[in-house]
């Protein structure tokens, strides 16, 4: 307590304050304009005292962290105490996703906002049961409609709790598609389909019956 | 549901009822119409199935259940067949063999543009996988502030609609009554390669000396043989006998 | 704490992280019993992290405070902050309920007042995160204990806040169970929910076979 800050005590806290208070009565990422209605602060402002919290909040000092994340700031446990904070909570985690879910994520968020049917086609196998899942666990989300099908389908897209769950800042915080894949790989798959003449599970003839 | 507290015991697989979105009586019914081809096996959800099954007939003590353990592998039995036949139906190309030519099926190139993006949806599945669980030890600040009363609203119809999604689902199964699993799919794998080394085997060889469990894993293991190109099953028939050839 | 700390990022955080972790995540004071039995630090360990972080988390310099309040130490706003506080709980929008909170819901509405243990009988899943989620958040309450059962677990029920948020004056205003699901799925889940509790510890004697 070098700095003397009687204005605090007064009702006048500083920026940085004003933000860590919000923050730690949201358990959810709270966005800047919502930060800046409520605080009353200048954007200039609060965007430093943010910066100055990230610094206090950081990964390598702290057992809270400030997380960017979902379009918005956030308090968090850091990672590093997860033993202590599940041992405090005794409880179990939520189950982790199947891979069929990963799958349907990956879909909708590189394909997306995609149809059921359009997600059913890019993997090749009914996945109704993983949507709904999803839509259960608020990490998909029926986003409108597509006009140009018959019956209009609901579009699924991806929703905030996702991109929480994936500590992404926002849908474009992902690598593309393009980064993920090795290029080498798809022109094996590419020479295999061309070169391939025998199927590798015979498949039985039910023509007749 | 049969689950009148008489006789919960010694019952065999055909008192066995099912409740299923698809499907609703006896399960050998099921069977019957899958057969006929007129349910579509991924109509079927094979993990809820299961779940009824375990439901309807719950681990009893040693000596207290009669005829438990015939009927539980019976209907491990039919359940890895269909479990087979799902495989069969959701497999990229076997869909399109069925009652049409083999060469009718997509164009070479729409297959590998559909092969292709599935690669790429499987690779960024992986991606998200990885970032998924490097954040799933973030845990959020509870000292949230209630939202003022009024402002959250929940939904009657919601609440109805997830009683009855929440009522309808059963138990995780559990696998206790299986005894300790003492065979692992590895294994299988190992065996039946060995096996094909000298040429095409029937399925029913294979498991002849084997016990219950240990044939279900072998049936394991042979699909995910085949799913990796390791080798053929041929099945002229659903339920017919099954053979296994190495790879062409 | 100016030391630097580059274990925490290798999972070793030191005292005063492991506190701060567990403190954001428990909305009621910690003792500091339940504090050491959470870290595994040695008490003296413990009480020097926690006078570091009083002065951190001091009322004269930061919007969050260190309170060592009824028998515990709690994390909570700087009420030189309150102004901005309160402005934000008025514009917060309420976070969405998931599909598995309205389950868990449904299930303490219908059957309750339940377990722990019946909540995750009737919905065949594992609920404890959503369970902690809605008391967090005042949803649903522990109404006594159940004496019948080993160790007289706590029974939930639904809160007014409940209510409020259904448009309900009562329990009764909502549907009857009878009208969702029918009368021998609902038995079923009662015979679900009644035998969860009990555990398999021991055969009926005598029973049926």
């Amino acid at each position: 307590m070098s700095v003397r800050r009687d204005n605090l005590e007064q009702g006048t806290p500083d920026a940085a304050a004003l933000i860590e208070a919000v923050l730690l009565v949201s358990p959810r990422p709270v966005t800047l304009p919502a930060l800046l209605s409520a605080t009353a602060l200048p954007e200039s402002e609060a965007r430093a005292a943010l910066e100055a919290l990230g610094a206090r909040y950081s990964s390598e000092s702290s057992g809270i962290v400030l997380r960017e994340v979902a379009g918005g700031y956030q308090l968090a446990t850091n990672p590093s105490c997860e033993a202590a904070v599940e041992r405090f909570r005794e409880e179990a985690r939520p189950a982790p996703l199947s891979g069929a879910a990963h799958e349907v994520l990956s879909c909708v968020l590189y394909l997306g906002p995609l149809t059921r049917a359009g997600v059913n086609a890019a993997r090749g196998v009914n996945s109704d049961a993983v949507v709904r899942n999803l839509l259960d666990r608020n990490l998909l989300i029926e986003a409108g409609r597509d006009q140009t099908k018959p019956g209009a389908p609901a579009l699924l897209d991806v929703t905030e709790d996702f991109l929480l769950a994936a500590g992404a800042r926002s849908r474009d915080d992902f690598p593309a598609l393009a980064e993920i894949v090795d290029e080498a790989e798809i022109s094996r798959v590419r020479e295999r389909v061309s070169g391939a003449a025998e199927r590798p599970v015979e498949a039985p003839h039910g023509g007749d019956g | 549901m049969n689950t009148e507290k008489g006789e919960p015991k010694g019952r065999t697989l055909a008192s066995f009822t099912i409740e299923l979105d698809v499907y609703s009586g006896p399960y050998e019914g099921l069977l019957a119409l899958i057969l006929k081809d007129e349910l579509e096996i991924f109509e079927v959800p094979l993990r809820e199935l299961v779940s009824l099954y375990r439901n309807a007939n719950p681990p009893a003590p040693p000596g207290e259940a009669p005829g438990a353990l015939e009927r539980d592998t019976d209907f491990v039995d039919s359940a890895t067949s269909l479990i087979l036949l799902k495989g069969r139906a959701l497999a990229p190309y076997s869909a399109e063999a069925e009652g049409e030519d083999a060469e009718e099926g997509p164009s070479p190139e729409d297959l590998e543009e559909r092969l292709v993006t599935y690669l790429k949806i499987k690779r960024g599945a992986e991606a998200l996988r990885e970032r998924i669980s490097g954040n799933a030890a973030y845990y959020p600040s509870v000292h949230a502030l209630h939202p003022r009363p009024g402002r959250l609203r929940i939904s009657p119809n919601r609440l109805a609609t997830a009683a009855r999604r929440a009522f309808l689902r059963t138990a995780e199964p559990g696998v206790g009554h299986l005894g300790t699993v003492t065979v692992t799919v590895g294994e299988l794998v190992a065996l039946i390669r060995s096996a094909l080394v000298r040429g095409p085997v029937s399925f029913e060889d294979l498991v002849r000396d084997m016990d219950r469990l240990r044939s279900a894993v072998a049936f394991a293991a042979a699909l995910s043989l085949a799913a990796q190109g390791r080798l053929t099953l041929t099945q002229p028939e659903p339920f017919g006998p099954l053979t296994l050839e190495p790879p062409k």
